[in-house]
């Protein structure tokens, strides 16, 4: 029988090495997974190369796995944000490099890498400085700059569902970078909410075929769900909305 | 001191050329303003590039859903006929040439169609560049949505741009504060100059040599 | 309102003109878009280049487009085939044009139409007859090809199920070309079993989103199913299975 | 004359070589027959190109489903746990390097690992490849299953395909009736030789200098 499910975030992430080049998905705190990168700040690797649309925000996920000096280069489209304070400092103390990559770029070639396209011409960046020193190419009137695959030895990625087979369905915009870096990483770790009964999932929405999929780990329901459906009672971080309230009412008991 | 329209007039002029049945990117910043004056009788349909067609309005503030996110990361809805997809799906959708319009903020826009919008290209700052340069060149027309000068009193329409180029020759029209332009093979065209600005003092402004129409 | 409905298949291709480039999508019977290639063999347009999978089976479908002599040339992997015989016969007479394109990189190719991209490195075909004369490259190690987008003027393509705004979902491996067909023509064309209202397909299983759709024409639900489900009695051609004693029966009577 | 096994027991040979959990494609022809030898208990994950993972076998007469095919365009059924995807992404699935194992045909297999299998070049044969050069570098091991010899008399296995060819290097091991081939950087090996096969009698039926293991 085939089971990829492990019992722990722990386990799904103990075996990545110093050195790893690791992809993290997630746009924002949709499709962040947030228990596994916790679970690598545990497990403590380092000299990594992170891929990820960001650079991490505020002080948790990816942010603490920078601040733990784990990180040695990051691939990413948009480091700098209002609350990327600690890829900042680490990036104007020179301690941790950045290759900037236009997001659709970035999207492509990990796209490339996990369909096996050698490189690929792009029309995105033509004549800019994210260009600079790669190879140009006019086809049929348009000029395209030369991109190659982004591969990682490691994915972490985040998803709704999956059954033993490693079958993925996302939900909403959470679905963003799943399903490309599950395609282009040595091994692909995905947490999920829940784990169903093989054959749980309808064939025809199948988001990530389970080939893709080595191991999977259940981390629990979003604090913004209730039995599958939306409850909302959260900010944008997905913090619960009556935190404060919660705590001056212990405060007033 | 020549009329000046607000942002929120500038939005809804820019909302009034958008035709129904359109596919349309609204850029990070004031191009989201724009949603705001899409006619509710006409069918619009909005993209956002971390995956989604079909994005409706912000939800109710108890109702915000982590999962359902605009590309400056804003909580979204999805409305009825929308659909879900994956990065690659999202950028290769723009970079096919799919969407009717993105509407996207500028530093600056040259003559010759040229777009500077993701950095200013300071020493030391931090490069980020996110979806500009795919939403810059992904969509059959790229419409800036800007003031016409910064607040230095500089023209934001220049003969060729100084700060780094965000894409070449991908703008189709500015919208400004002081005028709409057409980027033409002649320059810019004015297409329309609010109030009492004309071509003439538009020129003075900018110090380009301006198209009539 | 958005409606991206049309009334009839007729109308659907009537303006498909002579000398176009026509995607039609399908493998095998499943995804074949039946009704539209009949129309577009009773619209009568000529000097057409058709992007198919193969090149025609028995006397019906692109079968009878070629027999009707409305194709000067075909794209596809696997045109000879044992009931290819009328563009066997054509290509013997030099009366059809031929490029033989390896089913993945078809695929790839018309996917690289609809994405933007110029034009990819594929190992797909290097070292072969079919890769001669193309642009060669080793990356890391391995060898590639380049190769160039298809795109088309038209597509036709069969889907199981659209709403006005041309949003598609498929059935099994009807899939097929479906997807990447809609994405690199300048008009696509969908035949679905059924339009269902805005919003009754689920925005998570939308396979093909509206933004790659032009038209939509129902054409009424395949033989094999009743409301929805399936119901079999057909064979893999999907001709009732019972037809020769049905007409036996009438025979009889 | 030499010990030949059957199709079926060559099918059997294979299908006891696939491990629990891989992810199969069977080419068109005699490999679908490894399917039938496929343990019942183990979990293996058949892939076919035209867009499913966790394809099953044929269904009753009665229940031929025409949208559920496989590559050959004959009726299969799908598993629980199947997927379904379009064709793109399909075949990045082989090109990507995901499926474990191939078993493809072949007319002949050079000693480097090269395939012939999609024509034979004859003149005035119409061409035709399908999803075969894809399929040649489509796994992370390529097997051929095909008799040594042709019915001719020639070997299969060559020092350098005359065929044309289908893909470079991309052969792993080939399965024939007389006996299992390593494609290793010195030639051909045996891995098995069947009944009264010996590293002799076939070098001497190939004419080719073989290894022994």
């Amino acid at each position: 029988m085939i089971d990829k499910t492990v019992p722990s975030v722990e386990q799904a992430v103990g075996d990545i090495p110093d050195g790893a080049t690791v992809m993290i998905g997630g746009f924002g705190r949709a499709g962040q997974p947030v228990e596994l990168i916790d679970a690598l700040i545990a497990h403590g690797a380092k000299d990594l190369t992170i891929v990820n649309n960001n650079a991490g925000n505020g002080d948790t996920g990816l942010a603490a796995l920078l601040a733990n000096k784990q990180v040695r280069k990051i691939v990413c489209s948009f480091p700098r944000q209002s609350d990327s304070w600690v890829f900042d400092g680490l990036y104007r103390a020179g301690e941790i490099e950045l290759e900037l990559v236009p997001q659709g770029n970035l999207a492509e070639r990990i796209r490339a890498a996990g369909a096996g396209i050698g490189a690929f011409f792009t029309p995105t960046g033509v004549g800019t400085q994210l260009a600079e020193g790669k190879e140009e190419r006019e086809i049929d009137g348009r000029r395209y700059v030369l991109e190659y695959p982004i591969r990682a030895d490691f994915a972490l990625i985040s998803a709704l569902r999956a059954d033993r087979w490693g079958n993925l369905v996302y939900r909403e915009t959470a679905r963003n970078f799943g399903p490309i870096m599950a395609s282009a990483a040595t091994t692909t770790i995905a947490q999920v909410d829940e784990v169903v009964p093989l054959g749980a999932i309808e064939p025809e929405t199948v988001v990530t075929p389970g080939i893709f999929v080595d191991r999977v780990v259940a981390v629990g329901q979003r604090l913004w769900l209730r039995d599958g459906q939306f409850v909302g009672g959260v900010d944008i971080e997905g913090r619960p909305l009556d935190a404060n309230t919660d705590e001056e009412k212990e405060d007033a008991a | 001191m020549s009329t000046r329209i607000s942002r929120d007039d500038l939005a809804k002029r820019i909302a009034a050329d958008i035709p129904e049945g359109a596919y349309v990117n609204l850029g990070i910043g004031a191009p989201t303003l724009v949603a705001n004056f899409l006619p509710d009788d006409l069918e619009i349909i909005l993209h956002t590039e971390n995956g989604l067609l079909g994005m409706g309005p912000a939800p109710e503030p108890g109702l915000i859903d982590p999962d359902l996110i605009n590309a400056g990361k804003q909580p979204v809805t999805a409305l009825a006929g929308a659909a879900y997809f994956h990065h690659a799906d999202s950028f290769g959708m723009m970079r096919g040439g799919h969407l009717d319009v993105c509407v996207l903020g500028a530093f600056q826009v040259s003559q010759d169609g040229d777009l500077a919008n993701w950095s200013t290209g300071a020493p030391g700052a931090i490069p980020a560049v996110g979806g500009a340069m795919d939403l810059a060149i992904g969509a059959k027309d790229v419409y800036v949505m800007t003031d016409l000068l910064t607040k230095q009193g500089e023209s934001k329409l220049v003969e060729s741009c100084t700060y780094p180029l965000t894409g070449v020759g991908c703008v189709s029209r500015v919208y400004t504060d002081h005028a709409i332009f057409d980027v033409t093979p002649d320059g810019f065209a004015v297409r329309e100059a609010f109030g009492d600005n004309t071509i003439e003092s538009l020129a003075e402004l900018t110090g380009l040599t301006l198209v009539g129409r």
